[in-house]
């Protein structure tokens, strides 16, 4: 079986000798934000068979620099919206690590209460405010949140994040559809690693079609990046931040990713057949954290001591997160009668 | 909140439905209801396919965009799936859209966004989030309106938690419960039909509150209840009206909301009486005459001195025909001859 | 208020002097088609105001290059889908006359039974296959003709027509992408006459954005035509039949056409101030019947004597078709029940 | 039609569900009737996100794609409405789809293509178009399935004229009515439920057909008549079962289809038991619960001795989290109070 999906960045050779123009605290403040996501993933992924975290679980390590890079441009009331791969997206916005904890552990002081569970992240406090476990059932929500700034003449942004499959679904095109007709500040940003669950992309979508030429033919700048760049990634969404603020409208970004565990649960499912673990390898030498940490040493921007340090820090921080979840009450049957409707 | 508020401070709440005072056509109380909201809270648009055409949504909406601009009362594209979530998460951030169709047919297309998002937000968010929304839509009926535009879909809504759904008759209720439905903090379905749409009643100016979820009688008697919403509990009364030569009366109630269900109306009134009949303007089979029609057999059993009998739509879609129509629809005539077999066998 | 939507064809100048490679016969025969379909929705028009069709109607003139046009490229068991405005194709396809009128009608007899009115004519029989009043439903109805035609591997081709406001569903999408992805033998023929209803494309769609270059990003050979030119629209629609009939997939085609009455009804509406009458008058020179009646009289295929027999025999089989209506009897009521379910 | 011969050629029809025989798992039962119904016409095909991967939906489709092509059993783009439509219109030209979804929430996507196209086109076609489809999905239930992937949505079509609607709860039936329904002329609907799905049974080899709109007794006793379908109907059978110590016995149907519906059966039972407790996966409100239930006030009134009863789920969203999933389903021992009560109060 050879490597299907040919990958189309160049990891952080494009950047290898190049300085950026953030400066040292923003690009060590970037990569440690990643470092610290993977690793909350990984324990996650390390404690998910004791069957505790009674929540399905979509792993988001392949992703990191996606969340963090976009997220990193935006204030914190610019609002996101995801679909049912939230982890990432919601720690790189700020959302409270114990919250999402004890919403895997079905815990009451879930950040959604334990009504949402994995699929319903939420930290309203950070902008992160809302995920659907419908695909692209979030990018109309997004856009209609946009809508909301406009009419109040609010400087905020929102973005929207789905996978290649969301683009099969016809809500997302007349979402976008609807977001350039009016010039509203969104950020669709799709993240394609080419699998929907176990569906590669060329089932599902012709040969030679790019998704990003799709939402061009809409009437939206439109750009392909590389997802596992963090600089790409924060400079395209910076752009596009920069337009919708401007009222300029809608910008729809295709970032190239890669997911390297299954589709839900913990661990790699290659083995059973549906992809290649030759392919997953050949995705991990583009870690977008580990080639990030390259670079800024290369750059002379980090130390292995201070990622010693950030390291401890994590490991502290997520023990602490879960001792919190797991010490945390359950609900009570009152609890299942309440917020059916609003008052 | 500025609505709310403005709501509260405006002494009127729920005004009886006196016989005088200014007349107005159901379409106006409806155009009226919208302006006066529009004009109370920055935070309402009204929005929907040619709400600012010179047609207005049967005039619903007419010239409203004139009033309020066209940032606020405006045109979309069809995209009903989309344009619902649009409006999801325009409310989820403090706007109130109003989002009419022309048909409930339409809102099939949006079924996602209404069954699994809308409604479920604010839930699914803990409480976090709130949804105050409205979407509007007339049931068709005649002139080969035909299958996919003339369902009544108000049954297949009903069993979704979150959701609220009204179903006026008058242009009183029409003119309180759309402005009701707009204070409302949760996604509200208002389902108009074609029909009442011609009626004309008097209709208070100024804002007054119908409340969500409550009955009224429409008229008082004895033999029997009868309960539905809009064209049918129209229909229902006359019959009754009509059959008071004969000495029948009946309890007569407008449900007006068939989400929440006013029970307590129901119930007490077939304590009274003893012997229901159910009208939809839906399928009979699993919509709301079944929801009420089981109810009734759980809670007012030992009162219930004849069985529950409904009348709705029979189980096949509707025709387009004018002729094939005057058999599907129920009939005033249909209406007299039921509440007849029901007063007569005891 | 000026003439928004720019008239972007030329009518029949772009063949005013060039001889056509169809045959006279052909040439005269698509002549007649659309003659015969005006005078049909003429007919209709005046008997409207008697209110004895009990149906909505919504009439076609204006766009009759395009039923015509394309239809006469097609084969009898190559099927056709039509959305609300379904009278030009149900005759072009070589649909009853006595059927439609008598649907309109309400009769028994009526083509669809007085069970679909004239928004669900059918003549299944002349491949005339169904139609639905809901925009876009029909456009995933005729891929999936077409998905049987290439699993039974028949040599037949589907089309769905469909109109701008069409292309706002998210489901045309789908079922666009579906087609590409299985390279099904189906076209997707757009009648963009620049309205839904009152509502003008530009508050729909984003200006700039042309509806065929949205195909386009979906990976579909697509093009834009003049669809008042009956010949332009017989080459196009014959050039994406045979990339059908190759298994080379679909084809979008985009025509610019405009709708000379209301959106339903008798009548022009403009003076309710939703268009310019103006605007309407603009379109009128560039008449799809006319226009070819000129270009074949230029070009000595066609003679004014021919044109009277014509007209002649038209109004004599409409006459006899409206007799044949009115004259036919009404449903009874146990037809109500029939046909819910199938055996 | 080579389906319709090969399966009246067979001799099998009704077949007694002993308890000898071949036992298999009802996921087993599943790709065993789809294997067989591919085999036996060129026509059928098999379709859905997943179904030829490795998980083959929950195995139900492992290896199809293997042994009857991909051209024939083949994954699909997500666009839910549109391929809902791509089926409709594949089955309108004499295919025969069979197209399987993970959950029915992704089928509230296509309920436009359900509600308004699928279910009408024989009726709004005057019968010359047939529309032989089967859409498939599994119930969800537990592990933070949560509020959008757990919905049993049959209450909200169970109005829509021209369906028919399968809710198997045994391999056996499960695979007999998947043959069956392929074998329909109409759209059918089948909807799993997770839990049902781990079971075993006997299952004769081969092609038998189960009858849509038949169903049949589970247990026979005098107390009272409990209806449903489903993982409901086989937790209200254990619950009848840990009762029989007490004397409690009960009529328990399984009605395998709700629409159709067997008023037959459950009328039969009620006339004789005068008490019916009706039971479903779904909401209680508007549902599958209510239609019996009002169907049972009006046509079995006067053998009625008791309030009918329904557990279904409350008007609440499934919450997600394992905690509260525990107050939201009723459980065996909900069912145990609610017969004793009823056997208790007459
Ligand atoms: C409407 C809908 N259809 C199907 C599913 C089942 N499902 C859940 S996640 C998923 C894969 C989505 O793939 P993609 O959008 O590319 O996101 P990724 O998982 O790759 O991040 C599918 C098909 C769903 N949740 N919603
Ligand atoms: C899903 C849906 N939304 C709205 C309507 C109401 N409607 C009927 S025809 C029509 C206009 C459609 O415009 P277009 O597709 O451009 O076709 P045209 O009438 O111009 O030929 C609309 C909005 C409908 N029938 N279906
Ligand atoms: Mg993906
Ligand atoms: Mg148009």
């Amino acid at each position: 079986m050879a490597i299907k999906n040919k990958y189309k960045g160049n990891g952080f050779q494009s950047h290898e000798n190049q300085n950026s123009s953030l400066s040292k605290e923003i690009l060590v403040g970037l990569y440690r934000d990643m470092l610290r996501i993977r690793r909350i993933e990984e324990a996650i992924e390390s404690r998910y068979h004791e069957d505790e975290m009674k929540s399905p679980i979509h792993l988001v390590m392949g992703h990191e620099a996606i969340s963090v890079g976009s997220c990193s441009t935006l204030k914190i009331d610019d609002l996101i919206y995801c679909g049912h791969r939230t982890h990432g997206h919601y720690l790189a916005k700020g959302g409270s690590l114990k919250g999402m904890l004890s919403e895997l552990y079905c815990r009451a002081n879930g950040c959604s209460g334990s009504r949402g569970g994995s699929m319903h992240l939420l930290d309203k406090s950070v902008g992160m405010a809302g995920s659907s476990a419908i695909v692209a059932g979030a990018i109309p929500i997004a856009t209609g949140a946009a809508l909301s700034f406009q009419l109040k003449q609010q400087d905020r942004v929102s973005v929207a994040y789905l996978g290649d499959a969301a683009t099969e679904e016809g809500a997302c095109w007349e979402a976008v559809n609807f977001a350039a007709l009016k010039k509203l500040p969104v950020i669709f940003f799709c993240e394609n690693n080419f699998f929907s669950v176990c569906s590669p992309l060329e089932v599902r979508q012709p040969p030679n079609v790019e998704i990003y030429r799709k939402a061009e033919g809409f009437g939206l700048p439109a750009v392909q990046i590389d997802g596992t760049n963090i600089l790409d990634v924060y400079d395209s969404t910076q752009e596009a931040v920069a337009r919708a603020r401007k009222g300029d409208g809608p910008t729809f970004i295709e970032a190239l990713t890669y997911r390297w565990r299954g589709h839900g649960g913990a661990g790699d499912d290659s083995a059973s057949g549906y992809r290649d673990p030759e392919e997953v390898q050949h995705w991990e030498q583009y870690c977008p954290v580990d080639g990030f940490y390259d670079y800024l040493i290369k750059m002379n921007l980090y130390s292995k001591a201070e990622k010693d340090l950030a390291e401890k820090e994590i490991k502290e921080e997520i023990e602490e997160a879960f001792d919190f979840a797991i010490s945390s009450p359950n609900p009570q049957e009152i609890d299942l009668y309440t917020h059916v409707y609003s008052q | 909140m500025p609505w709310a508020e403005a709501l509260l401070a405006s002494k009127s709440n729920e005004l009886p439905c006196s016989q005088e005072g200014r007349v107005l056509s159901y379409v106006d109380a409806l155009n009226e209801a919208m302006a006066l909201a529009l004009g109370l809270d920055p935070n309402v648009i009204v929005l929907g396919q040619g709400v600012n055409d010179p047609k207005g949504m049967f005039g619903v909406t007419t010239d409203l965009h004139k009033k309020f601009g066209v940032e606020r009362v405006f045109d979309t594209p069809l995209s009903e799936e989309g344009l619902f979530g649009v409006c999801t998460g325009a409310a989820m951030n403090g706007i109130r859209p109003v989002y009419l169709h022309n048909r409930p047919d339409f809102l099939l297309l949006a079924f996602n966004q209404i069954v699994s998002h809308s409604s479920k937000f604010h839930y699914m968010d803990n409480g976090e989030t709130n949804v105050p929304l409205v979407a509007w839509a007339a049931i068709g009926r005649g002139w080969g309106s035909g299958a996919q535009h003339s369902q009544a879909i108000q049954g297949l809504l009903l069993g979704v938690p979150g959701l609220k759904i009204i179903m006026p008759s008058t242009p009183y209720d029409a003119k309180g419960l759309m402005l009701t439905a707009i204070a409302d903090n949760n996604p509200v379905l208002i389902f108009e039909h074609r029909w009442c749409m011609r009626n004309k009643g008097v209709v208070p100016e100024g804002i007054y509150k119908v409340p969500i979820g409550e009955g009224v009688y429409r008229r008082k008697g004895t033999d029997l209840t009868i309960v539905g919403t809009s064209h049918s509990i129209e229909l229902a009364t006359q019959a009754v009206d009509q059959l008071n030569d004969t000495g029948i009366t009946a309890d007569v109630i407008d449900l007006r909301t068939i989400k929440p269900l006013d029970e307590k109306i129901i119930l007490e009134s077939v304590q009274k009486t003893g012997k229901i009949l159910i009208v939809d303007t839906g399928w009979e089979m699993g919509g709301v005459c079944a929801e009420i029609g089981c109810l009734v057999a759980e809670k007012a059993f030992s009162y219930l001195k004849a069985p529950v009998r409904r009348i709705g739509l029979p189980d096949v879609p509707s025709p387009a025909g004018f002729t094939l129509e005057q058999f599907y629809y129920p009939n005033e005539e249909n209406f007299s001859q039921v509440i007849k077999e029901m007063v007569e066998k005891t």
